[in-house]
């Protein structure tokens, strides 16, 4: 039977990864993946839940792994998928946990992971250092050390742009990078108060550091603009995940000579365990729903796995993939995340879009409102905790 | 008298008896051709803004349910930061838009007015915007605003190297580089509106005004103005619908930045109601935004009402 | 005797506001009665309550005999014409014409006779396949008459008809209304402030005034014995002379400076005695000039202040005991503003109110 | 008549005689008028020449930042690339398939709409009943909330009657969200008409359904054009509920606009994102051009009053 | 003699429509001009031209002895009233009024000497602090004039300033205007497509048509001695009797059956010579009944077709030879549809027309 995909692949390299899922299940057999894209995350998922709602369920949805469809799966609205996963041996395969977790819930797995997107990255721009006769950061400290150079040479140290994700996304680099993942868990996921209320001032006033070496036109832009800044060598370093490396390889820039992919913290090199997954929402027709679980089985395949992530530059769920194609950043990735000690969980794990929403606004807003002081913005964030469910 | 009156009554058998009680017609077609009306009058609006009400009290998340917190997201709303600004930003935007729009498009019909040769070229240019998507448009007037990119650079390229134009780079002034935007895409239709207006004010008040030796701006603002009151309220409606649910523009041109500064309420309500599952929140919020929609409404029906009463009584 | 329309107690309010209280009124088979009245004072809510355009508050109306009260406006028997003559404006004449026939889902050639017929009778012939923005006032007002021609009913309702044509126009079709009414021989029921209007056309008038109506009799009557003072200060064009003043005995005494006219001529309805405050009440065309003044029971020499020349005829306009006065005198008469002429009239002719209750006596 | 009012005298007066025509003289107030009209249309126009000139321009030279430099090098291939070939997701066909769809959906929910408010607008005006007043009031109020407030109990509503997904759904849903401003429009001018034609037409026996085909109908044309050029750029452009409840089959254009526009995370192509606008808009657009006339006209034949 | 207002070979297009071309008008120091004519000749494009409203073609205008064809509408000294009032809605009646003069600068006092002046004249002296909507038409018609009264002008333009009111109050502001006129003393140039106005307003009628003037007279002229047929027929409600025919010396031939009508008492203007097709009109006050008939040069029996009552008269519709003729006669008399009466007139009191040129005899 034909499954219906909803997706939000809609740019180039995102095309040809949906392409290879595609390709792969209907060569399956009789069944057809039927094509739904839907551009923006939100959209994409507000148009699966209220079809959902309207009894007109895709047969599959695209995803971030977190905490957005526990009421689906508390309403009974999706598929269960363990007895496929524990025939497949899922739970021995897909690592980091972090990634499994995130849809083995009470011992059933609801959703398939397929990807890994770190954002913990730093992309420099090395003729930009060169000019300004720094060398590459080894630090936050020591970029922020060597950023009135940078900006005396005429670009700009620290690219970064309005949207309130590329800022918490920074942010949140910023955070791992001081907290350290053990403090980080404790306040994200155990929503330690008293420990948030004394480490976090450091790390907003580190933050507001970074400001001051940003540039004007910051407000509106976009983040594929402002990663051309770095492309272009009018700035020197942009904190973003994993996915800007696309715009490199489509200016036909090469990674180590006209730009570096520090993975952050420089020092201890993590990997945050963002990604995509899909959900398999229930349907009457027995036929669909063997479609998909075939579907279900099909993404997890270490061929697939392989071709798909090549094609979408992200880290497979599963290390049995041939990654050889993959570029020096990937590979570097990919060493970074054999050691589950080195495995920043997203936040979104554990922390509702609600949550994530609040403190999106939060950050972004203080990172545009110098009036705002780190203390005032501490108790928000705080008080954010303390309200999160 | 009295008498014809029953030789007439009993002629005509079945005619009831006197006196007859007065019995409305009723007319059933005027209903059935109003379903669709009264549907979506009740069974969409009102059934939506009960429940927006009940759900507003309970603590939804992805999808509504009846988990009563009294008023806990009223307290949330009112005590987020992001909520008080885009409430403060709705009345601003609101007030500087409509009034912008209001302003501008008169001074265009005024012009348009003119016996202007190319009237059918300048209106189209005027009106294209609203044919639009504010997806994209949205995102050439950040460029246009962008200090690096757009006028700013153009003009300093110029010459006027102190020239300074870019509205959404600062929290102070972005909200007024979306009010210009706004402009841009609906002034066009205010402008056909009032020209329409316009057209229909009486010439002889034209004529009698020039008599007088009253100059063109002066009855234009004085006299022609205040004889609009259609065309204004007509105008006046469609910009608030207009600016209670801004939202595609903002997103297109700020997505409520620079920081949270140009948030609007209608953002946060959809927000909440999508992505960040929500939806206990997401009705708070939308139920305070229709709050001072009833109270106009309200206001308006106790006017009218009040001059009936008047009317009836002189 | 069967009347052909019978409105018995009818009342009609809009919310509060009473409009019409307790209204009756029989008008015969055949009969051509005027409602006439100022502005507001109901006369169209009437006609719309007998068209069924209105729902009346209480009361019936009877049509041909039969309770109509709660019929549709379309099975009452009666064709209406409107001011704004109301044709529909995408239809052609001829599509005007038959709207109401082709609804009731009249037979072809029957709708063809009647129109062809209406088509004749009002002369429009030529204007059929013509749209009603492609004619004049006056013919719009035919093509709207002929719409309630081809109904072919007992009873037709105008409203105003004529006042949204010019004067000329409006005497031309005033006469046509009155041949058509010759011709046809129905019920007509005719609404208008114009009392020109209704002097010409009615067979009996209904002076209205908020509602109540006034008086209700022949032309002549109204014209020359005016139930009250409203009728009086209504009917006629310049207005009706009054002199404020007080009968006594044979002679009415105008209370500015004192002046008697004797009133002897005059046939009271009522008995009056004792001194009672009254009006006197002339028409201009009853105050002779000159030679005809002479024979007079009351006459006086005067100056002209204002004269309008009418063609047919010329209006003065001048002063006696106080009171501002018209006249009317044939055209020949040469008079010059200032110039000093007697004049005089027969109290007889004129008209008596009581001062206190305005009406007649 | 209005527009003398701005003509200004030249000074020859008194003792000499002035023959023929008054001179014509492009006096200040003209060219100020002119100057100002033209200052605006070029504040209108300047996004969609930056529109135009970026849909014209290889992504390289859009990178240049020089927005408002007309393209050194013109290429159409952001065009055919947006119209033909850009990928939405799997499918690379460009704006294409949606065309079709949008085009459905703007064909049939424009007149539905357009008919049922005129037939609100025409029972408000001439067939009150008990509460129409109320009901048009919390119409009016319902073009205060915010379209996704009112999207749940949409859903479940037509989800029981087996709509949700469906062309006619979509139709439905379209004809709700137009209603609130279409039946201002359509009351507005109905109660300017003379309210005689509806009385000669009642007594010529014609009734509800009668009086609105034959006599009203084709009597608003002008306020009906209007509500056309207003329902087509609103349906036409709608995203929202296009991906909510036209159901896969029928998702209008715009979202592959947006799918094209919109990136996450992804090169952005520029030029052909606004190639994608302009082909998206071309419709509405179009619309405007052809009657924008009318649309003066018809906002004054009636919407303004009242 | 010096002339209020000169026209000299006006002309006025709108794009290619010529409305009025090479037009002549010279009106005297306080001379009472009436434009008279049907809907569309041309009589407000020329008030607006007077006015300074429309841009003339060609030609000049001169008012008070100043050439000011291109001079501002303020600066020519008039002031103008119009059908529709055209106050400003908004302002009081005493803003309305003093409007004009402060945005001219003009001082507060010599303001309110002003305006209470035209208050006084107009005695709209209590309704000064309402708005236009509180007002009566009548009302509102007098604040539109006194709008006109306090910029102190020479010159008054009307444009047919009372046909918006009702018959009634049509009547009694036309007096008032009259006796405007009379205490002011300016010129007025008053624009009415309604004769009576004409008639009773003017001290001189142009009677238009198609941008042409027709006649340029008096009144009592224009009434009975019209120059041509269009006048002839145009002046006069109802409207002159027409007969078409021929002359044959003393004789006046009727076309349809022959009848005879001696002329031998008319004074033609221009001699008739042999056998000439004309048309003979009669007034309908002119013919004359019953008795008075008697000593009329033509008498016929004819039998009566319709009677309008008119209160002060009556007017009766019948057949002479073939022709539709109307007549008006006293209201004491008594007619019936269908009676039998003996009617005459005087055709030296008619007019004869040249049937080819249109032209009087
Ligand atoms: N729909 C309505 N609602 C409330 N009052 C109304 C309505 N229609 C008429 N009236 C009032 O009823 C009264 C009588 O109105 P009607 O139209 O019958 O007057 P009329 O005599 O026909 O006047 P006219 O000569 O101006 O036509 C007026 O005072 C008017 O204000
Ligand atoms: N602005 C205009 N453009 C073109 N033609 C016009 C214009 N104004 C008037 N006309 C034409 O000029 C002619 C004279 O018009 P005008 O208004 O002077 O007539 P009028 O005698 O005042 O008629 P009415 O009694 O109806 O007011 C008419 O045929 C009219 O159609
Ligand atoms: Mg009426
Ligand atoms: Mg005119």
């Amino acid at each position: 039977a034909d499954v219906e995909v909803i997706h939000w692949w809609t740019s180039g390299g995102e095309q040809a990864a949906v392409s290879v899922f595609a390709r792969e299940f209907d060569a399956l057999g009789e069944d057809k993946w039927i094509d739904t894209a839907i551009a923006g995350g939100e959209n994409a998922r507000s148009a699966t839940l209220q079809r959902i709602l309207g009894g007109d369920a895709p047969g599959a949805a695209q995803f971030n792994p977190g905490r957005q469809y526990e009421e689906l799966i508390s309403g009974g609205m999706l598929l269960d998928l363990t007895p496929l996963a524990e025939e497949e041996n899922w739970a021995g395969f897909i690592r980091p946990a972090s990634i499994a977790e995130a849809c083995l819930v009470d011992g059933h797995w609801w959703c398939v992971p397929v990807n890994i997107h770190s954002w913990n990255w730093g992309w420099a721009s090395i003729p930009a250092f060169e000019n300004a006769g720094v060398e590459l950061p080894t630090s936050f400290e020591d970029f922020l050390e060597k950023a009135p150079k940078l900006a005396e040479s005429g670009v700009i140290p620290f690219a970064i742009g309005g949207e309130s994700w590329q800022i918490n996304g920074a942010f949140g680099v910023i955070q791992t990078a001081m907290l350290g993942l053990d403090d980080r868990q404790k306040i994200l996921e155990g929503k330690d108060l008293e420990l948030a209320a004394s480490v976090m001032p450091d790390v907003f006033a580190k933050f507001r550091e970074f400001k001051e070496f940003s540039d004007e036109g910051s407000a509106n832009r976009n983040w594929n603009d402002t990663t051309n800044l770095v492309v272009t060598d009018q700035a020197a370093m942009q904190i973003m995940g994993d996915w800007a490396r696309g715009e490199f390889a489509v200016a036909g820039e090469v990674a180590g000579t006209d730009y570096a992919c520090l993975a952050l913290p420089i020092a201890a090199p993590t990997v945050s365990t963002g990604g995509d997954i899909f959900l398999f929402p229930k349907q009457d027709d027995p036929d669909v729903e063997a479609a998909q679980l075939k579907m279900a089985s099909m993404m997890v395949n270490p061929q697939v796995q392989a071709l798909f992530n090549n094609a979408k530059g992200s880290m497979p769920i599963r290390d049995d993939v041939d990654m050889s194609l993959a570029d020096d950043c990937m590979q570097r990735g990919l060493e970074i995340i054999k050691d589950p000690a080195n495995i920043a969980t997203d936040a979104g794990r554990w922390l509702s879009n609600d949550t994530t929403g609040q403190m999106n606004d939060l950050v972004a807003q203080f990172w545009a409102d110098d009036s705002m002081t780190v203390e005032s913005a501490v108790d928000s964030y705080v008080n954010i905790l303390k309200t999160a469910e | 008298m009295s008498q014809f009156a029953q030789s007439s009554e009993t002629a005509v058998p079945g005619n009831g008896h006197h006196p007859r009680k007065a019995r409305r017609r009723f007319n059933l077609m005027s209903i059935v051709g109003t379903i669709p009306m009264i549907l979506t009058a009740v069974g969409v609006f009102v059934i939506c803004i009960i429940f927006s009400f009940i759900w507003s009290f309970t603590n939804s998340k992805l999808f509504p349910n009846f988990n009563f917190v009294g008023f806990d997201q009223y307290t949330r709303l009112w005590s987020s930061d992001r909520w008080n600004i885009s409430v403060g930003n709705l009345f601003t935007f609101g007030i500087f838009s409509i009034i912008g729009n209001m302003v501008f498009g008169y001074l265009l019909a005024v012009f348009m007015d003119q016996r202007i040769k190319q009237e059918d070229m300048f209106r189209s240019i005027f009106l294209y915007p609203f044919a639009m998507s504010l997806v994209v448009t949205g995102l050439v007037w950040q460029w246009m605003f962008d200090p690096n990119l757009g006028i700013q650079s153009a003009v300093q390229k110029l010459g006027w190297t102190d020239f300074q134009f870019a509205p959404l780079t600062s929290q102070a002034t972005a909200i007024y580089g979306v009010v210009l935007g706004g402009i841009w895409n609906g002034v066009g239709v205010t402008m056909a509106i009032l020209l329409a207006g316009l057209r229909g004010v009486d010439a002889e008040i034209w004529k009698a005004a020039k008599i007088d030796g009253i100059p063109a701006w002066r009855t234009y603002l004085f006299i022609v103005l205040p004889m609009m009151r259609g065309a204004i309220l007509t105008a006046f409606i469609l910009q608030c619908t207009g600016v209670v649910r801004v939202y595609d523009i903002v997103i297109a041109m700020t997505q409520g930045g620079p920081g949270i500064a140009t948030q609007m309420p209608a953002i946060y309500v959809i927000q909440h109601i999508t992505d960040r599952a929500n939806v206990g929140q997401g009705m708070a919020a939308a139920s305070t935004m229709l709050l001072p929609v009833i109270a106009v409404i309200a206001l308006q029906f106790a006017l009218q009402w009040n001059a009936k009463r008047k009317r009836n009584k002189a | 005797m069967q009347h052909s329309v019978s409105i018995r107690d009818l009342s009609l309010n809009f919310g509060s506001v009473k409009v019409l209280e307790h209204l009756d009124l029989d008008i015969a088979q055949g009969e051509f009665i005027v409602l006439l009245g100022p502005s507001g004072c109901g006369k169209s809510t009437l006609l719309n309550c007998v068209a069924g355009l209105l729902d009346v508050s209480d009361g019936q109306i009877f049509i041909g005999g039969k309770n109509v009260t709660w019929e549709e406006p379309k099975d009452r028997g009666i064709g209406m014409v409107f001011q704004s003559y109301a044709l529909y404006p995408q239809m052609t004449v001829e599509r005007n014409l038959s709207f109401g026939l082709r609804v009731a889902g009249m037979k072809k050639e029957e709708i063809d006779q009647r129109v062809a017929r209406a088509a004749e009778i009002l002369q429009i012939g030529p204007l059929l396949q013509r749209k009603p923005v492609e004619l004049s006032g006056g013919q719009r007002q035919r093509v709207a008459i002929g719409r309630a021609l081809v109904r072919d009913v007992d009873v037709f309702l105008f409203d105003e008809p004529l006042s949204n044509l010019d004067a000329k126009l409006r005497s031309d079709l005033r006469v046509e209304i009155k041949r058509l009414h010759q011709r046809l021989k129905n019920t007509m029921i005719y609404v208008t402030h114009d009392q020109i209007e209704a002097l010409t056309l009615a067979d009996r008038i209904a002076v209205m005034k908020n509602g109540v109506i006034q008086q209700l009799s022949d032309p002549h009557t109204i014209y020359n014995k005016p139930v009250n003072l409203y009728v009086a200060g209504f009917i006629g064009s310049p207005q009706m002379n009054m002199f404020q003043g007080s009968l006594d005995g044979n002679k009415f005494v105008v209370n500015e400076d004192g002046t008697e006219i004797p009133v002897s001529t005059y046939e009271f309805t009522t008995p009056v005695t004792g001194k009672t405050k009254a009006v006197l009440g002339v028409r201009p065309e009853h105050i002779m000039l000159g030679e005809e003044a002479k024979g007079m029971p009351f006459t006086t020499e005067i100056e002209i202040e204002i004269v309008e020349p009418m063609g047919s005829d010329t209006l003065a306009w001048t002063k006696i005991a106080g009171h501002q006065v018209t006249f009317r005198c044939n055209s020949d008469v040469v008079l010059k503003t200032g110039q000093k002429v007697t004049i005089g009239f027969d109290p007889g002719r004129g008209s008596i109110f009581d001062t206190n209750t305005t009406n007649r006596l | 008549m209005t527009s003398e009012t701005m003509s200004v005298s030249n000074g020859t007066k008194g003792a000499i005689e002035p023959r023929g025509a008054k001179p014509k003289k492009l006096t200040a107030a003209r060219i100020g008028v002119y100057a100002f009209l033209v200052i605006s249309a070029l504040f209108f126009l300047m996004p969609l020449y930056v529109m135009i000139v970026t849909s014209l321009k290889g992504l390289p030279e859009i990178r240049l930042g020089l927005l408002f430099n007309l393209p050194q090098e013109i290429t159409f291939e952001p065009w055919l690339k947006a119209w033909d070939t850009a990928c939405t997701g799997r499918d690379c066909n460009g704006l294409k398939p949606g065309f079709i769809n949008s085009l459905k959906i703007t064909l049939i929910s424009v007149p539905i709409s357009i008919v049922v408010a005129m037939l609100n607008g025409y029972a408000l005006s001439f067939w009150k009943y008990k509460g129409s007043e109320l009901l048009f009031g919390i119409l009016i109020f319902g073009a205060f909330v915010p379209y996704q407030v009112v999207i749940y109990p949409l859903i479940i509503g037509l989800r029981e009657v087996g709509l949700f997904g469906t062309l006619p759904g979509i139709v439905i849903v379209h004809t709700i969200f137009g209603m609130p401003i279409l039946t201002l429009l359509f009351r507005n001018f109905f109660a300017s008409l003379p309210p005689e034609l509806f009385k000669a037409a009642r007594v010529d026996g014609a009734g509800f359904w009668q009086i609105f085909f034959q006599i009203m109908l084709p009597m608003s044309v002008p306020i009906a054009i209007v509500a056309v050029i207003l329902q087509t750029t609103g349906i036409w452009n709608d995203f929202l509920f296009g991906t909510v409840f036209a159901g896969r089959e029928n998702m209008p254009m715009t979202v592959q606009l947006n799918n094209i526009v919109t990136t996450t995370t992804g090169v952005r192509e520029y030029n052909v994102n606004m190639a994608a606008t302009i082909l998206t808009a071309a419709v509405p657009l179009t619309v405007y051009f052809i009657s924008g006339k009318w649309f003066v006209r018809g906002i004054a034949a009636g919407a303004v009053k009242g």
